[in-house]
Formats: C-alpha cells, structure tokens, sequence
C-alpha cells in the first residue's frame, strides 16, 4: 500500500488529490503502467509523462526511480512557483 | 538561519524588509524581492496557488539552506502563499542580507530561480477565458543551469 | 518615470518599498535594495558622506535613465543620504519594478554598481583610530564593464 | 575666472571647498599645472592625477578636456557611492 498524490492537472484528470493505491511496482516506471491501464482517467493523465515530474517521499526523483519502503508517491506537472 | 513560511495569509512586504533589516546584523547589504499578481491590462481576474503540504516547507528550507552554503550571508528570508490571490497582491518575497552586495544579489536571485521550477507550486490564472494552469517556461528551467 | 532622491534626512526603507510597490502598476517583479552603515564588529562609529550638490542629481536622474532604456522597467527608485550616518543607518537605496524578474534584478545591480563608481559621493569612516576617506575598489570600477 | 571645487581629500589638502580662479588654462592639465605652482598645498593635492577624478560643468571627464567656455571645474578621488 502506498499513497499516491496528484496535483494541478494531473488531479483534475484523475480526479483525486490523494488516494491509498495497493501496488507491488517495484519502481515509479511500474506503477504508472499499473495506474494506466486501471481507468481511463489514469490514461489520461499519464498519457505524456515527460509533461510529469514525480516526487518519492517528498524528494523530486526520476521516473526509474525504486519504490522500495515508500510511503508516498506524488504526480504533479513542472513546479510553476515564485 | 533562514526563516522559510508557507502561508495562506497575505503578508506586508515593507513591514517584512525592514524586520528583516532590523535583524540582518552586520550586514552591508540587503536585497529584496517581491512577485506579484499581474492583471494583464484587466484579462486576468486573479489566480490559485496549489501546493503540496509537507514537501514544499522542505523544499523551501532546502533552497535557503543552500544560498547560505553557497554565498556570505547574514541572513536570509522566503515567504510564499498559496490559495487565492488578486491582481496586484504579493505572491512571495525573498530577502537576502550579506557584508558585500554581490552575495545578496546572487542570493536572491539563486532563491528566485530555484523556487520558480524545484518548489511544488502551481499557479492556475483565472481570465475572461476560463482558468488556466500556468506552463513552466524552458527559460526558468534554463535559468537554473547558470547555479 | 524614475524618482531619484538625494537627503540629508533618514528614509523609511519598508515604507518606500510599499509605496514604490503600490505605484509600480503592472508589474511582476519587485526588486529593492540597501545599503546599511556596518560597524565592522564595533570598529566603526559611523560615517560621513559628502557629495557634490547639482552633480549628485544629474548623475542620478542619468543613471536612472540609462536603467529604464536598457531593460524593460515599468518603474524605478533611488534614495541616497549624505551628512553623518550612525552604524546600522539605511545609506541608500534602489528599486526597480518590471513585468520579469530578470530586469528588475539586472536593472537593480546595474544602478547599484553605477552609484557605486560613478554618483558623486564620498565617504568617510569614522573609526577608533581616527577617521579615513573610503578608497574606491577595483572590483567595483571592473563591474561597470559587464554593463 | 571659473570656479574650482573640490571635494573629499582634496578638499582637504587644498584647504578650500571651492574658490574662484583666475585662469587662462586651456585644458583641465593646464589648469591643475598652473595651481600646483601656486602653493605647496596644490602641489600636495595634484601629486598624482592618477588618483584623482574630474569633472568639467558637472560632467565627468579627461585631463585633457578643453575649459572654453567652462563655468566650474570638480577635483575629487574615485567616488564611493552606493
């Protein structure tokens, strides 16, 4: 079990800020694949992942990045602050 | 020490500059900046800021952390809000206070660039339009290469 | 259109700062900045500056000029004291407003080190062995030339 | 005549803020030759021009500046502002 965030679009396309996802991916690569094929909307917003920047326990990573002993996974567009 | 906030209230910019001042001792020089909403000759009716609890304090910790590895300062400061905000109202300020101008200047603008693209905030404009998420610019990515 | 200020009497940086951001109708991007009296750890007791009256204002007024043709401003500031300053005292200070961050923060450092090398003012720092004019830096004449 | 001024520590050594000259100098190296052999404290304050600045009506500019029709010439070291 892992929480999955998603912000700005990528929870308007989801339709969720945060849900409990049950996953055995091994990495952030893995577990898109798993979201994507769940429901359309999961298509949707992961249909371009190099639009997508994902975080691992509130630390930006890369998209291979291992999803042992996570607690939290977040999805979210480029950052657009300041 | 930096003092990084988060918040959802307004804050004032000149009351925070010069309590900022007031404790940079030794400071020779201090640099501020302030962003603020743009109403696009009357076409933007205000905006929303996302964010994400939690990872964005640390986020902003670890970016003062950083300035201070990096420059001679005496002090540094970000404030940044998220929620709802009108034209003209301060989205965010950094401040940077150091003994020689080029480290409060490089600083601030090091804080700058990093909190626009590595801090997790999203900025939806609200126009006669519609709303729209704000899209990251290649140049503020960019910008980040010159650190 | 830039105001340029030259006083005798102290400024209230946090005030001026708020009313330059209140006048700067358009902008994105508010940069500011201070020059402060430091006391080099108690060694200073304050300092004098001396300027050239009528020289002084052009080469502000020139100054501020030359900022608002070479970035895009949508307004810009500059306050400088002279007469006795005590340590911790404000000696001067810029502001530039633009829609971008980058002009204002390069418009900022650019009327910085023109202040520095080419306003008529001198200062004399008054310390426990007496009293010494402030040479100029080299650094500070080689900063004019990335302009 | 045109008046002379001068500012920081060459105010100092010449001992005067300002004074008017009586000059038929035609270049600002001219006219800080003439001053030096007037009085030793000129001579102290002109030792070396490379440490001094000047400027011709309020305008900076070189040793070798014509006075015609000058009104005020400025004595100072490299400025400090800021």
């Amino acid at each position: 079990m892992i929480d999955v965030l998603y912000f700005a679009w990528v929870r308007e396309r989801v339709g969720v800020p945060k849900e409990r996802v049950e996953t055995n991916a091994a990495t952030v690569a893995d577990l898109i694949e798993e979201l994507r094929v769940r429901e359309d909307r999961y298509a949707q917003a992961f249909s371009d992942t190099s639009a997508l920047r994902v975080a691992v326990d509130q630390t930006l990573t890369s998209f291979d990045a291992s999803l042992e002993g996570a607690r939290e996974v977040a999805f979210f567009p480029p950052m657009t602050g300041g | 020490m930096a003092d990084t906030r988060v918040q959802e209230q307004p804050f004032a910019l000149g009351a925070e500059v010069d309590r900022f001042a007031a404790g940079a001792g030794g400071a020779g020089a201090i640099v501020s900046f302030a962003g603020v909403v743009r109403d696009e000759g009357g076409a933007l009716s205000g905006m929303v800021i996302e964010h994400y609890p939690g990872m964005t304090e640390r986020a902003l910790a670890d970016i003062a952390d950083e300035a201070e590895r990096r420059w001679s300062l005496t002090d540094a400061l970000v404030i940044h809000r998220y929620g709802a905000l009108g034209p003209g109202e301060h989205i965010m300020m950094v401040a940077t206070a150091a003994p020689h101008r080029a480290d409060a200047f490089q600083a601030a603008e090091f804080l700058m660039d990093y909190l626009k693209s590595r801090a997790p905030f999203w900025k939806k404009e609200q126009g006669a339009d519609g709303d729209a998420w704000v899209e990251a610019k290649a140049d503020d990515e960019a910008a980040l290469t010159r650190w």
